[in-house]
Parts: C-alpha cells; sequence; structure tokens
C-alpha cells in the first residue's frame, strides 16, 4: 500500500503531474500577462483563451525531429536534459503544499531545496560545454558566470526567514507565527523580509534566465546559448524544466517570505489543508506576475552588468538584512 | 589568430540579422578583437536588369530594392532622369513627394528605434514603437494605395493626388505622434538598462567618421554636419525650415537621440508642407519615353542617410547604367569597425545602429554552375527528392 | 537622470487598455480607398497595344488576340463587314508586383485595379487568371 | 563659398581639363588614371569636400570608365578613363579610407584593379565566383526568363 503511496505522491501530486499542470498554468498566466502589458493579445486559439498553448508547444516539440550534433558527445548532451528535470521535479516535491507533507518535510529541507534547485544552471552549462559549437560555448561559460552572480545573494536571502522562524524546515518558517509580538518588532521583521523578497526575486528571475537577465539565452546574441544546438525532445524537455522551475522557484518564494496563515486552526483537519494549498497557489501567482512585469519594464543587461549589480547591490542588500535580523534575533525581539 | 582567440560567425542566418549577411568576429572571452564582414548574400542583379528594361520598369523595379527605403529609391532615380530631361516637376509634385519621404522616414525611424530595442531584449519598447508605427503605415496606405512600396512617383513627378481628407487625418496623425515620440525619447534616454546598454558602445570618433564616409544619422550621431536636404536641396526641402540634427556623443545613445529629434523635425516638415501646399499639377504631363543621350547624379536624404543613383542614358528608351548606391553600403564598414574593443554582447546594436539594409546594399549576381569543382546548382524539385531519399535511406521514415 | 523602472507604469497602464491586436483571418480587414491590388481587364475597351506588356517590370502580362472562326465570306458585291478584333489577358498574378502601371499607361482605361489582396496558391497555375471573351 | 563660385575655382584649381557642369551643383572632370590622387588631393584640400559618395564604374565599350562622386555643397565627379584591357587605377586607401569597398566592388563588377588597395577579398560575389567575369561589363548578359541558365567551364578563382 505504501508503495502506492510513494509512487502517487512523486508521480501524481504533487509530484510531476501535478507540477506539470502548474508550469503549463504558469506558462500561460506569464506570457498572457506579458502580451497585455504589450498591448498584444498573447496565446489565443488553443483552448480557452490559449490556455492549453503550453502544452500544445510542447506537444509540437516533442513531434519535431530531434538531431544530436556530430561532434557533441552524445551521453552528456542526451542526459542533460533528464537530469535537470529530475532535479527541478525534486525540488517542487519539497515544497509544502500542505502545512506538513509526509516523505519529504525533515529538518534542513530548505538547503536541500535551495541546492536542488540550483543543479538545473549546471545541468545548462553542462549542457552547452558539451555541444561543442562557438554558441554554445559562449552561453555555457555565461550561465555559469551569472551564476556565480546571482546564488550567493539568493541564498542569503532565503536565510533570512529561516533565522527568523529558528528553523530549517519550510513548514516550520511557514507556521511561524509573524503576527506575534510588540509592534514595531512586527514592523521590523517585516521590512527585512520585504529586502529579502526584493533580493530572492530577482535572483530568482536571473536562475530561470528571464528579461533582464537572461543573458545565457539572449536570442539576438548567441542565438539561444548553451540549448542552440537542441532541439525536438531535448529542447521540449529544457522548456519543460525551465517552466516547472517556475513554479518550484516562486513557490519556495511565496512559501517563505509571504504570510502564511495557520489554516488548520481556521478551518479544521480536514479543510485546513485544502485553504493552505490554495493559499500557496495564491501567493505563487503572484510572485509569478510580480516576475512577469519585471520581464516585460527591462531590457537585457549585459554579462559584465549583472556581475556588478550582483556584488555591488545584490549582495550588499542581502547581507544588511541579514545583518537587521541577527541583531533583532540577538535582541530577543524576534522571538516573541 | 593565437589559441585564444575564438572566432564566431554571425550569420548569414542569425536572428539578429533581418536579413543575409557574413559577420566574423574574433573574440577573447567576452570582448572583440578582430571584425570582418562579408555581402553578397541578398545580391539580385538589379543594376544590370536595369539595363534590360526601360525607364519605367526601372522604376518600379527599384522600388523593390528595399521594403523600407522604397520611396528614396524610385526619388532619387526619377530626379536622376528628369536632370537628364530637364524636367522641371510642378511644386506641388515636389511637394507630395517630399511629404511621402518625411512620412517614410518616420516609419523607418519608427522602425529602427523598435529594431534597436529588440536587440537589446527590451521587446516591450519594440511591440509598443511598433504599434505606433503601424498608425504612420496606414496612412501611406490609404495616401500611396500601399503599405509598403508606395509607387507614388513616376518620372516627372507623383501620380497620386492628396484630398482634403487625406490631409486632416495625416495633420491630426502628427500631433497624436508627437506626443508619443516625446515619451519614447523620455524612456530611451531614461530607462537604465536600455542607457547602460547603449551609453559608449560602438564609439565613432568624428574624424573616422569623416575618414569612412560615413552617411545619416550614423555620421550625424558622430558630430558630422552632414545632410543632403539642407546641402544639396531638392523637392520641397528648399522652402522648408528645419534643423539639422547633430549630436556629441558619438555612441548609439547619440544615435538614438538623433533619430529621435529627426522625428519631431520630420512632424515639423510635414505640417509645414501640408499647410503650404501649392495648388497645381502633381506631375509633368507629356514625358518622352526615350531619354536623350546624357547623365545625370541624384543625391537623395533616405531615412538612413544618403541614397546615390547615377543614371546614363544613351537615346534609346533604356539606360546604359544605373548605378545605385544605399546608404548601408557607407556606413557598414565604420559599424564593423566599431564594434571591435566591446563585448559579444555588443555586436546586435552596434550593427544595428546603422539601421543596416542589405537588400539595399547587394545588388547583383548570376548563379552559374561551376563545372570544374563539380559544384551544381540545384533546382526545388532535386532538392526535394533527395532529402526524401535521405530520410527513406537514414531515418527510415517514407515522406513521399 | 536614469530611473530605475522607469517603464513599469506604462506597462500596468497596458493591462487594463484594449489590445491593439487585430485578429485578422478571423476578422476582414477594410482596404482604403483607392488600394492598388490586381489589374482587372475590361476586354471590351482594349485596343491591343500592348503598351501595358511592355512597361510591365515583371512580365506578368500576356495580350493575346482572341482567334475566332473566320467570318462567312461575304455574298457578291458587298464590302467584307468589319469584325473588331477581340483581345484575352493573361495575367501571372504571382509575378504582379501590383505597382499599376499598366492602369496608368493605357490609353483606352482598359485596365484598372481591384482590392483582392489575399492572393496565394500552391502552384503558378492557380495563379494565372485570363480575361477576355470566351472564343467560340 | 557660394555655390556661384564655384565653376571658375573649380576651372582654376584644375587648369588645362575641361570641366563639364550640367546643373548648378554637379561638375564633371575627365582624368588620366595616374592623375587620379593628385586630384583627390586637391578636391579634398582646396574645396574641403571629404565625403566620396560612390565609385561607379562604367563599361563604355571601346574603355571603362570609373565616375569618383565627391559630394558636399557640390558635387565634383571624377571620371578616370581606362583601357578596356588591363583598367587599374591607383587606390585612394590611404587618403580616404571609406573607399576600400567601393574599390573592392569595383574589382569585382568590372575588374578594375585598384592597385594597392589593402583588402584582396571578394566584395559581392559568392567565393568560387569564376575568375575573368565580370558581371557588369556589357558583354556579360544574363538569360532572362525563359533562356536557359548558362553553363560556363572555367577555372575558379582560388585565391578568393
Amino acid at each position: 500500500m505504501d508503495v502506492i503511496k510513494v509512487a502517487f505522491f512523486v508521480l501524481v501530486f504533487p509530484g510531476f503531474l501535478f507540477q506539470f499542470m502548474m508550469a503549463a498554468v504558469l506558462e500561460w498566466m506569464d506570457r498572457k500577462l506579458y502580451a497585455r502589458m504589450q498591448n498584444r493579445v498573447g496565446p489565443l486559439y488553443t483552448g480557452q483563451g490559449g490556455f492549453l498553448q503550453p502544452v500544445a508547444d510542447l506537444v509540437k516539440l516533442f513531434a519535431k525531429e530531434d538531431l544530436t550534433p556530430y561532434a557533441a558527445d552524445k551521453l552528456m548532451f542526451a542526459l542533460m536534459p533528464l537530469v535537470s528535470l529530475a532535479a527541478v521535479c525534486a525540488s517542487g516535491l519539497l515544497v509544502p503544499l500542505w502545512v506538513i507533507q509526509p516523505y519529504t518535510s525533515f529538518p534542513g529541507d530548505i538547503i536541500v531545496d535551495a541546492y536542488l534547485l540550483a543543479i538545473p544552471s549546471f545541468a545548462l552549462f553542462l549542457a552547452g560545454w558539451f555541444s561543442s559549437s562557438p554558441f554554445s560555448l559562449i552561453g555555457a561559460s555565461r550561465v555559469l558566470t551569472q551564476m556565480f552572480a546571482y546564488e550567493v545573494p539568493f541564498f542569503l536571502a532565503l536565510l533570512t526567514p529561516a533565522v527568523i522562524a529558528g528553523s530549517w524546515q519550510i513548514a516550520t518558517i511557514m507556521a511561524f507565527p509573524w503576527w506575534e509580538g510588540p509592534w514595531w518588532s512586527v514592523l521590523l521583521r517585516a521590512i527585512g523580509q520585504t529586502m529579502a523578497l526584493g533580493v530572492a526575486i530577482t535572483c530568482l528571475q536571473a536562475k530561470l534566465e528571464r528579461v533582464p537577465f537572461d543573458i545565457p539565452e539572449a536570442e539576438t546574441e548567441v542565438v539561444a546559448g548553451p540549448l542552440t544546438e537542441y532541439s525536438g525532445k531535448k529542447y521540449g524537455i529544457f522548456r519543460l524544466q525551465k517552466n516547472i522551475l517556475m513554479y518550484t522557484g516562486a513557490a519556495l518564494v511565496a512559501a517563505v517570505f509571504l504570510p502564511s496563515f495557520p489554516m488548520v486552526k481556521l478551518f479544521g483537519e480536514f479543510a485546513g489543508p485544502v485553504f493552505a494549498g490554495l493559499w500557496l497557489l495564491v501567493k505563487t501567482l503572484f510572485v509569478v506576475g510580480i516576475l512577469s512585469v519585471i520581464r516585460a519594464s527591462f531590457g537585457r543587461i549585459r554579462i559584465d552588468q549583472i556581475v556588478v549589480f550582483s556584488w555591488k547591490y545584490l549582495a550588499p542588500l542581502s547581507l544588511l538584512q541579514f545583518l537587521v535580523v541577527l541583531v533583532l534575533k540577538a535582541q530577543g525581539v524576534v522571538h516573541p | 589568430m593565437d589559441k585564444d582567440t575564438i572566432w564566431i560567425p554571425v550569420g548569414p542566418q542569425h536572428p539578429f540579422l533581418k536579413e543575409a549577411a557574413q559577420f566574423d568576429f574574433d573574440i577573447r572571452g567576452e570582448e572583440i578583437v578582430g571584425a570582418r564582414y562579408q555581402l553578397g548574400y541578398n545580391h539580385r542583379g538589379m543594376e544590370k536588369a536595369c539595363e534590360d528594361r526601360n525607364y519605367y520598369q526601372c522604376l518600379y523595379l527599384l522600388e523593390r530594392i528595399c521594403g523600407i527605403c522604397s520611396h528614396s529609391h524610385t526619388t532619387a532615380f526619377s530626379m536622376a532622369v528628369e536632370q537628364i530631361l530637364n524636367l522641371e516637376v510642378p511644386k506641388r509634385g515636389e511637394y507630395l513627394r517630399s511629404l511621402v519621404c518625411e512620412l517614410e522616414r518616420l516609419h523607418s525611424h519608427l522602425l529602427w528605434i523598435g529594431v534597436a530595442a529588440h536587440e537589446v531584449g527590451f521587446d516591450s519598447l519594440f511591440m509598443l514603437v511598433w504599434r505606433d508605427r503601424e498608425i504612420v503605415m496606414e496612412l501611406l496606405e490609404s495616401i500611396t494605395g500601399n503599405r509598403v512600396n508606395y509607387a507614388i512617383n513616376t518620372i516627372g513627378g507623383v501620380r497620386r493626388d492628396i484630398t482634403d481628407e487625406q490631409r486632416t487625418k495625416v495633420l491630426a496623425m502628427v500631433k497624436d505622434l508627437e506626443k508619443r515620440m516625446e515619451y519614447y525619447a523620455h524612456i530611451g534616454t531614461n530607462e537604465p538598462t536600455f542607457v547602460a546598454r547603449i551609453k559608449g558602445v560602438g564609439v565613432l570618433p568624428p574624424e573616422k567618421a569623416k575618414a569612412m564616409c560615413s552617411v545619416g544619422p550614423f555620421a550625424r550621431a558622430s558630430g558630422l554636419d552632414l545632410d543632403i536636404r539642407r546641402d544639396d536641396p531638392y523637392g520641397a526641402y528648399p522652402d522648408l525650415e528645419f534643423k539639422v540634427i547633430t549630436d556629441t556623443n558619438c555612441d548609439i545613445l547619440g544615435r538614438v537621440i538623433v533619430r529621435v529629434l529627426e522625428l519631431l523635425e520630420s512632424c515639423s516638415m510635414i505640417r509645414q508642407m501640408l499647410e503650404n501646399l501649392p495648388e497645381g499639377d502633381i506631375a509633368v504631363k507629356k514625358v518622352p519615353r526615350k531619354v536623350p543621350e546624357g547623365f545625370a547624379l541624384a543625391r537623395y536624404e533616405a531615412p538612413r542617410g544618403e541614397d546615390c543613383h547615377y543614371v546614363r542614358a544613351n537615346g534609346t528608351d533604356k539606360p546604359d547604367r544605373v548605378k545605385v548606391r544605399a546608404p548601408t553600403m557607407a556606413n557598414l564598414e565604420a559599424a564593423v569597425e566599431s564594434v571591435i574593443g566591446s563585448y559579444v554582447a555588443d555586436i546586435p546594436i552596434a550593427i544595428a545602429s546603422i539601421d543596416p539594409c542589405f537588400s539595399c546594399t547587394d545588388r547583383t549576381t548570376v548563379v552559374l554552375n561551376d563545372v570544374n569543382r563539380g559544384r551544381q546548382v540545384m533546382t526545388w524539385e532535386d532538392l526535394r527528392k533527395k532529402g526524401i531519399e535521405f530520410y527513406r535511406k537514414e531515418v527510415g521514415i517514407s515522406l513521399s | 537622470m536614469s530611473k530605475i523602472g522607469a517603464f513599469i507604469p506604462e506597462m500596468l497602464r497596458n493591462l487594463t487598455k484594449k489590445p491593439a491586436t487585430r485578429m485578422y483571418p478571423f476578422e476582414a480587414v477594410a482596404v482604403p480607398e483607392g488600394y492598388r491590388g490586381v489589374p482587372r481587364f475590361v476586354y471590351e475597351k482594349c485596343v491591343g497595344c500592348q503598351l501595358c506588356v511592355k512597361d510591365c517590370t515583371a512580365e506578368a502580362i500576356e495580350i493575346v488576340q482572341v482567334t475566332e472562326p473566320a467570318p462567312p465570306p461575304p455574298a457578291e458585291g458587298e464590302a467584307a463587314p468589319k469584325v473588331p478584333k477581340k483581345w484575352r489577358m493573361v495575367l501571372y498574378v504571382d509575378r504582379c508586383i501590383h505597382c499599376a502601371r499598366c492602369a496608368e499607361v493605357c490609353a483606352r482605361n482598359a485596365i484598372d485595379m481591384d482590392e483582392r489582396f489575399e492572393l496565394a496558391g500552391f502552384d503558378h497555375e492557380s495563379l494565372k487568371e485570363t480575361t477576355g471573351p470566351e472564343s467560340k | 563659398m557660394n555655390i556661384a563660385d564655384y565653376p571658375k575655382a573649380i576651372q582654376e584649381a584644375f587648369p588645362g581639363k575641361e570641366v563639364v557642369q550640367t546643373r548648378p551643383r554637379r561638375f564633371w572632370i575627365d582624368l588620366q588614371p595616374e592623375e587620379l590622387r593628385g586630384a583627390v588631393q586637391v578636391v579634398k584640400e582646396k574645396f574641403g569636400i571629404f565625403h566620396l559618395s560612390t565609385i561607379c564604374g562604367e563599361d563604355m565599350r571601346d574603355h571603362i570608365l570609373a565616375n569618383y562622386f565627391f559630394g558636399g555643397k557640390v558635387c565634383i565627379t571624377l571620371r578616370v578613363h581606362m583601357d578596356h584591357k588591363n583598367p587599374t587605377v591607383p587606390t585612394l586607401a590611404d587618403l580616404i579610407p571609406g573607399a576600400i569597398p567601393y574599390e573592392r566592388e569595383l574589382r569585382d563588377m568590372f575588374g578594375v584593379d585598384p592597385v594597392g588597395n589593402p583588402d584582396p577579398r571578394r566584395a559581392t560575389l559568392p567565393e568560387d565566383w569564376p575568375a575573368g567575369v565580370y558581371p557588369l561589363r556589357k558583354d556579360c548578359r544574363p538569360p532572362r526568363a525563359g533562356e536557359p541558365w548558362p553553363t560556363v567551364e572555367v577555372k575558379t578563382d582560388e585565391k578568393a
């Protein structure tokens, strides 16, 4: 019985099938918002309001011819899409859709999640490196350079709520009663959290390689960067991986930074987890909406500019808010 | 080339190139240390083809040199032929020609701003600018009968008159558009991610621009005070009041500023022309089909710069030689040189900053079978057969 | 001075605006007056001077005489009745560049431009249009 | 300088040459190839016209003509007449670097050798274009619609 439960957990909910659905929904929402902000209509004809367009795109890609370059390392070239997909799907399992999740919720899962989210970038780098084309090589080196720029601020930002809650478990961080304590302590915590949220969302945008940080895949400069040689199924898997990454990354940010409510206490044993899950999804949509606005309002910056931006502004900012939180903690105002 | 240097080919097919051309860059890390270009992918043999066609056929053939500055090429060509024929185009005809020319400049510069934004990944600006460009395109369609190849010129004048209704429509459009352009000027010079990509990139010092014979907004952004409309006036321009916009930034920011300010200048010129539109004929009534022997050079300020047409007539109804020098040809060498020393990421925007149009630049080729190398020109049918055969043999899919 | 996020207000404003996209293939687009479509041939007016053929840049026009069976020989002592020549135009729409030079050069106004613009076909043959009197 | 003063000044600057004026702002001067560089210096220094608009080659049947258009407020055209057999012209690459692409085009299209041009590559023709075929000369005639495409047996130009 347990095997079936685990299989359901991994493959259906909140595993692959659910993540696939969320990826499709979020991509549709992102594309629609992006289009409307540019005064266009966006996807329109597949399903109601183009709702099925992401799925249709994926089906089309899977039906297309799959080419492997002659000079590429065949094994790594084929393996990298799967590795990155596996990593993001695993990280999706860690997102607590209800309060305490069986099998995957354990103390320290936020660290594991952060590392799992870093694997796709490495996979992308290796994919570009082993496809042996000049554009792929440039793209691969850009992936790595960019990763050094955003990864450290992202980790520092994720630490803030963990330090406030005094736990390395996402579910515990979510359950932290943020409304308790004197008003100024709540306010200070909120300021620290907001700064961390800004840093985290910026870094998430860089992790997802979207404008203004789509430097590795800059279409007009290096064709598609590391993915230049990919086509058909392998490219489809990379695309799917990117969309699932958008869901898991946004869900992680939404879970640890945006306020949660004790749903179980409010709505009871049965309805509580359902409401908790729905609330998390609403927060995820909100984060993706912000990501879309960022994507629409900026141009792409250069690789040297993102390194400068990240180490001049993002890293000091994340250090600063971390310091604020540590001081608050030492003064004993964090724990009510 | 040492072993640290990678050679990257950009083109003939590359997402940033809207037309085919080959650029080779030697890069070390992200820095460019060498650049070359090779043209010829868009050769269509137009100069040669003109020698086999009569003047009217040439006129509409030359209109197809380029989809953006189609009016420039026909105006320059008909100006050259009119010079040989000693025709005096009626004032109203001149005004209408210049009106379409300025409208074309509006849509060309708006197109360029959109393309430049797209090259640096600023797709929202690209979409909004092109949305507003559509207004100009529709006006041109209603005035001339087509969106792209206006075909309003004929030798000795223009073919269509403008109605009062269209006149008020153009004036209203100009008023709306001016407001939008001021907004784009604000965004183009203030949005930090956009400015960071264009400031100090692709620098072309004035001396170099002078030596490389640059033309148009590209040269004016380097501080060269060149404008055929003022230096060698034609059409309605002697009667109009306008400033020649120059900028001393010498980089892509300067080119954006020059183009945006030229848009506003064009708007004011359109208003002047429509308000003082003279009455009378729009074209010379009787134009001889045979052009007497002679030669003429017409210079014309196209949206991208100076457009030169040289025509030699030999007394028949066909020209003996037509030479077209499009502005991109003059600017390309300088643009490619200005990239050296900047980053790989700057290639698209630096090349695009001259508003390149390779169709304008290339014009001749004939495909011949080369027997010595055993290479043969493949027909479409042969290629298709070969593809089907390949798939049957190698992949095991039957496509037929 | 540069301002971070100078474009965000415009983006958010656009969310409430109606999209500028036109649903073209599903909703018809009206062409303006005087649009240059495809040459339309009025064969009653044509005198077969071939000027349009000469001036067509794309060599897309052919004007051919309609061959008709010879009229019955006239009766004795009568002059042969004058049979006007009839012309037929073969237009290769795939070559036509829609410059309207043929309409402009025609002295008899036998050609004008219609307003068609959705011209496509799977082969050259389907884009060949013949207008003129039916040959008997 | 006023537009009206130009004819006299140009005639003075090129003594012994016939200056043809077709329009108020168009001047045409016939030269031999070896006089070209001196004339360019005069145009640059005396009239301050640094802008070479373009170079236009022409096949005049009995000889080859290259027009150098210098465009400022007036357009001075230097017309260089060359032999049909072995046309050569001194390069302007050191005086006006912007002339390099035009000279390459001239070489491709008319077989005129710009002696001293630093760029030996083809300008616009494909790399396997047969050597010795110059498309814009009058003896090279492209096929019209309906005619078969020609197959020429020539040695491929290896240096390109």
